[in-house]
């Protein structure tokens, strides 16, 4: 039982060093990192192309993908030990993560010949960026439930619906969506799936302001856009399984960082410096065991981690100790936050730090509520846990044998 | 017995209901957040003229003369609309204040103003983060001049005059200080809910009289925070009330794979327990009512009792009625994150509910002994 | 707003006492109380049936009956105040609360006049003590899944099955039984209801053992029991609409005393008596914490009495508020057990009191876990709330529309 | 990076199953637990023969010369069969405190004994309710005479010899004692799991020899009080995976309304937090492992956390063991019972959970100053 890297692992993070070293500046790693939940600003999105564009030339680009599209054929080891080591460096956001992660892969699953040469090489190349079209307002956890419609007209088909929680949407090229095309079918028969230009016209993007004031996510209306069929991918009516392929390859939190940017240390900072009754609150007993039990959850997700990372590094798939990850990371963020904001007292509730209060407890009390629903919200992870994991039966579906135009679903009006 | 409130008393909730539902609609609400405006003027306005600042003010100064209970009602809704007005700064605290140590000439002014909507006030006790205690006081009152720095004041960037408990001597006391005097310095500090801005108040040897006997400052100020207490649990409870209702709403109308979601059981079994909480508060309430009412000796235990069950309560469900929105329950545009924000600066407001936690057991165990 | 007597119920209150005072000694409010769940012991039978007879006898038996069958048509409120005074005496622990709350009403609703005339003045009186058989190991929760054979036999229904939970089933002359008339109905309509002579041939009790060591409930076996038609109630296949009847007047909690024996004030003792950290635990912030928090709830739910009986008081009928009772109470009683057990650290564990150890807290624990159980689970409560209460809709059913033998219950072999 | 258990540890755990499978049936554990017996000198006998009693025992003293992995794979098991033998007394701390601080005399005569099975040893430290600290010892030693009463201790009626924690002089020390000498006086306590019992040990001038130098008592006993709790964790962890898996065959196989009880999305909700509950732990409970194998600087950091959050898991998962289970899951007939009782014993063994809350964070502000 070991963290060390395999002579091999070694070899390979050494090279990664060395490339990394001659074309990036190690970050200081004392110094904050930008929330997940904060949009990033200004011009990282040149940054974030110029850098892949670099790594792809140096060939350090897609490592998992097959060398015909771009790709390195690595070990999905080598792919975290990249990534373990870039994070260690000042480089952009990645706005690829849903590209090269989960749409390149539908498409070397599902696409023509044609659909993988036009597409997958640009990817990997960066120029152009990918978004995923599957949410809607009224096809949440329930993403079946989707209605936006695609109704063919000669050797086009028109596009008709609001897609939401669209992440990058203002700066991609290419949009991966999901569409009805059969509203008389059953709920999951009736779907198709196309890749959509998003600067074609009635396509109209607009942000979504979060209840913390950022903006991460896209609303993208569609007013009769047309899409070729020859950008249709699979089957008409093959959606569903061409989505779930996308879904499947949704990244697992490996080697990602979990909740906001509070941690223990800043818990028992904060308690030394504030006081309950005249004394220092890391004195009174019940605070000591809260930061105590923090502290639990906290190592134990992150061996979570490390956990997934040895099932990498064995050449085994992760198992599914890594579905709570997001769930319990959650949820105690929420509850670090309350708790951060309950020891600063009437001052808690202060959102800037001019008068001696620290707000990040109370930012990330108000950024937790988002990350409980993203990719997943805590209720779906329950159930992927109870169904798939443990092997417990499904709900009574209700939804399964009428046709899709007879099924209630979204918000009654 | 008759444990519940009167008729009329019910009579007087529907009514500030229905001036609410049409006077703080959430689309008015959201106005004076996002323009971060303080209060609603306009709505002041309209509580003033329908008698509801001098609910519990004789009616000698112009209040209506009602008790507390009465004005318990008004406070529900008050929090179940979350109306953006200095409700609980002026009537909950300084209309208080003044009513129990003031002199003839302070209830004549202040009382009066209040009762007629002209004056708003507030209470300052906290200097700094962390529990409000006698020795974290360092604002000085030498007799005429009051000195020092109070922070945050719920409501201080536009109230009118400000009941603060200062150092006096060896001792603690309170007194009363017009905001618009010579030597008060106001700044405004951003927080959770524009709707109950917070300022800082600085004092530069401002003109200020004392409220009640010196000395008597703490004493007066927890008496005056326990009464208020009762009237924001109240004010908790309908906001709880009202989150969880229009939660409840939503998920009957709202369908996922065919069904409503409200027929998900483990949605059913988290809403019961939502129900539960706000049941254990609301009985709590009236407990703390009744004891208000009746200045009974068991008025500290059931005014703690009543906050720290409706600020959980409210806590809770605002934090399950975004998750039972699903992700648009995390969005600017749909209301729950109102509900979210009012409920945890009402929980700290008059103090945190572990600090009325540690009030409770106090007094439990003098009880024990 | 108060807790006062109206003038009537102060005169009825007045003129309780003065025949308590007459009839029976004040208890010592400060002795400990026995537990709910704990067994009563010795001659408790004849005790409680000779004190049942001198109520009877005065006109104190049975207060909301009819006075046709031998009650008194008093009002609720008058019933309540008889309860609370006479729960400040040193009288023998009820054993007809589930025949005089529960199956006295059912006889009067769906018996005959003979029933009536036969059965309701006994059960009055208190010669014969009754019991209600419904619970099956196959079925709790889901009360309608239940097995026991009813098979007519020329005048004779012939009864073969197992009951359980049946509280007082050894000291009972009747029972109130529901059985499966028709195997090939469907689950709700095929069941009948009897009374049951419990010294009949074939009935087999045994008391059940509960985790704690004490024994309040039995199984009751049925073997080729005999019971003649006339002791059926209602018509063949009605058993479901005369047990809904039953359980419909299931005494709410008004009045009763919910919880184990340890109150706040045992835990403010317990916490000033041990140490932690060389302190007493009671100058630890987050002991004193959790013994407010266990206070709120402990006079939440005395409070929520108050508003149930404040509203029989006035006439009405007890809120929803009354069904969070036993849920709260006994999710509360379990989490005291644990602190006061944590509070004692190693010496938790200790059952007897001969080290210093304070064992209530561990019986508590012990306790609680049947107290969740009892008369509905936590779930089942949950559910009432949910869908009774809040009227949100009821779980999908699977077993609605075949025929009983079809369906799948209990536990699989 | 191997961040796991070796294939050699793995079917250690394997063979320690079947061999409990067979031996530690629930049916044994029940008659051991009904007959008060203390022990199964059966089962004890089988242990030494498999070589578990010195897994972690050199081989010059007769152990197997493993690993603390090994012997956490076989704690794993223990707790999974609710084994009622004194393993974790004797292994986990009489074995640890021997082999850490002995002689050679020590080694031989006690390592020796425990490894062939026939010595049982365990630690007794604390003498009262309460938490253990150093100023709640009065058990005294003057180099070789001890005397003083210790309880709870676990095995303490049936051990042939403890570790006594004692003052000696201004400071504390460990020492040896055998149980069946002169002046030892040993008294049966009544406790919630009879097949891990607990005994009060009364000491007059009983014949002891000092364990390691004289006042490092306190650091020693906390020493070896943190690794035993790495393996206790394993311990807490396999008996909730256990109950654990027991709740899910029987919800699996229990219809309720013409459904299996796990098809109703409130328990299974419920039973996705129990999973997560003990991913947590055991993700903790490795990194504890590795810690200890390697003697990590992480080791008291990574200890505490092993044993908080397997308690925590174990705790969660009885309760709802039994919730889960319905009305026979609180008869004395239907196994829930044994697990409920063995998770609350082991979670106050060597100290309660909240104890080693103080300890991690101790060790918290440690690393942050």
């Amino acid at each position: 039982m070991d963290f060390n890297d395999s002579p091999e692992e070694a070899a390979y993070r050494a090279k990664v060093r060395e490339w990394l070293d001659a074309n990036a500046t190690l970050r200081d790693p004392d110094a904050p990192r930008a929330n997940m939940l904060d949009e990033a600003e200004g011009d990282y999105v040149q940054k974030a192309k110029d850098w892949q564009l670099t790594k792809h030339e140096a060939g350090w680009a897609c490592l998992r993908w097959p060398k015909e599209f771009g790709g390195q054929e690595a070990t999905a080891m080598e792919s975290v030990i990249f990534n373990q080591e870039e994070g260690r460096y000042e480089v952009p956001p990645s706005i690829y993560g849903i590209g090269h992660g989960m749409l390149g892969p539908t498409i070397m699953a599902h696409g023509t010949d044609d659909q993988k040469k036009r597409f997958l090489p640009n990817m990997v190349k960066g120029d152009e960026v990918w978004c995923q079209l599957f949410s809607e307002p009224d096809a949440g956890s329930d993403l079946a439930g989707l209605k936006t419609s695609a109704v063919k007209d000669g050797d086009d088909w028109i596009i008709n619906g609001q897609k939401i929680w669209t992440t990058g949407a203002q700066f991609c090229k290419w949009g991966m969506l999901v569409a009805r095309t059969d509203p008389n079918a059953v709920k999951h028969a009736g779907l198709t799936y196309f890749i959509v230009d998003m600067e074609a016209e009635g396509v109209d993007i607009r942000p979504i302001k979060q209840m913390s004031g950022a903006s991460g996510f896209n609303e993208v209306f569609f007013s009769d856009v047309r899409v070729p069929d020859a950008n249709r991918l699979d089957a008409v009516g093959n959606g569903w399984r061409v989505a779930i392929t996308t879904l499947m390859n949704e990244r697992s939190s490996i080697g990602g960082s979990l909740g906001g940017g509070v941690g223990i240390k800043d818990l028992v900072k904060l308690a030394q410096g504030v006081e309950i009754n005249d004394k220092p609150a890391i004195e009174d007993g019940g605070v000591r065991r809260k930061i105590a039990d923090f502290a639990v959850r906290r190592s134990g997700l992150k061996y979570t981690g490390q956990r997934s990372l040895s099932a990498l590094s064995q050449g085994a798939t992760p198992g599914p100790e890594a579905s709570i990850g997001k769930l319990v990371a959650a949820i105690m963020g929420l509850e670090m936050g309350e708790f951060g904001m309950e020891l600063q007292g009437a001052g808690g509730i202060l959102t800037s730090d001019e008068a001696g209060a620290d707000p990040a407890w109370q930012h990330t009390y108000m950024a937790m509520p988002g990350l409980r629903h993203a990719g997943g919200t805590d209720e779906i992870l329950r159930n992927i846990i109870a169904e798939r994991v443990l092997g417990m039966p499904g709900e009574p579906r209700m939804d399964k044998e009428k046709p899709f135009k007879d099924i209630p679903s979204g918000t009654a009006r | 017995m008759n444990f519940d409130f009167s008729e009329e008393q019910k009579l007087l909730q529907q009514t500030a209901k229905e001036f609410l539902e049409e006077n703080s609609s959430l689309v008015h609400v959201r106005e004076i957040f996002e323009a971060d405006a303080g209060y609603s003027k306009a709505l002041w306005k309209g509580a003033a003229e329908l008698g509801w600042l001098g609910v519990s003010i004789p009616e000698e100064y112009g209040g209506a003369g009602f008790g507390y209970l009465e004005a318990a009602m008004i406070a529900g809704e008050i929090g179940a609309y979350l109306a953006p007005i200095p409700f609980s700064s002026t009537v909950y605290l300084a209309a208080e204040a003044i009513k129990r140590a003031g002199d003839d000439a302070q209830k004549t002014k202040y009382l009066t103003g209040i009762a007629s909507g002209d004056l708003v006030g507030t209470m300052a006790t906290t200097e700094k983060v962390g529990s409000l205690t006698e020795k974290s006081i360092n604002a000085t009152f030498d007799g005429s001049k009051l000195s020092g720095t109070k922070l945050p004041v719920c409501d201080g960037d536009e109230a009118d005059f400000a009941i603060v408990l200062a150092k006096e001597g060896s001792g603690l006391s309170l007194v009363v200080v017009d905001l618009d005097a010579a030597g008060v310095e106001r700044k405004k500090l951003q927080s959770l809910d524009p709707t109950r801005a917070q300022a800082q108040l600085t004092f530069n040897d401002a003109s200020a009289t004392r409220l009640g006997a010196a000395g008597e400052g703490w004493d007066l100020a927890q008496d005056v925070l326990t009464r208020a207490a009762v009237l924001m649990a109240f004010e908790q409870l309908g906001c709880a009330d009202r989150a969880f209702q229009i939660t409840f709403d939503f998920m009957m109308n709202r369908y996922a794979f065919g069904r409503p979601i409200a027929s998900f059981q483990s949605l059913k079994h988290r809403m019961a327990d939502l129900y539960a909480d706000r049941e254990v508060a609301r009985s709590n309430c009236y407990w703390a009512a009744w004891a208000l009412e009746n200045d009974h000796e068991e008025l500290r235990e059931a005014a703690a009792s009543a906050k720290i069950s409706a600020s959980d309560a409210l806590d809770h469900t605002t934090v399950e009625m975004i998750q039972m929105h699903g992700g648009v329950g995390y969005t600017w545009e749909y209301d729950c994150h109102l509900f979210y924000r009012r409920g945890k600066v009402l929980a700290h407001t008059l103090g945190t509910t572990d600090e009325w936690r540690e009030k409770l057991v106090t007094k439990l165990i003098e009880d024990a002994a």
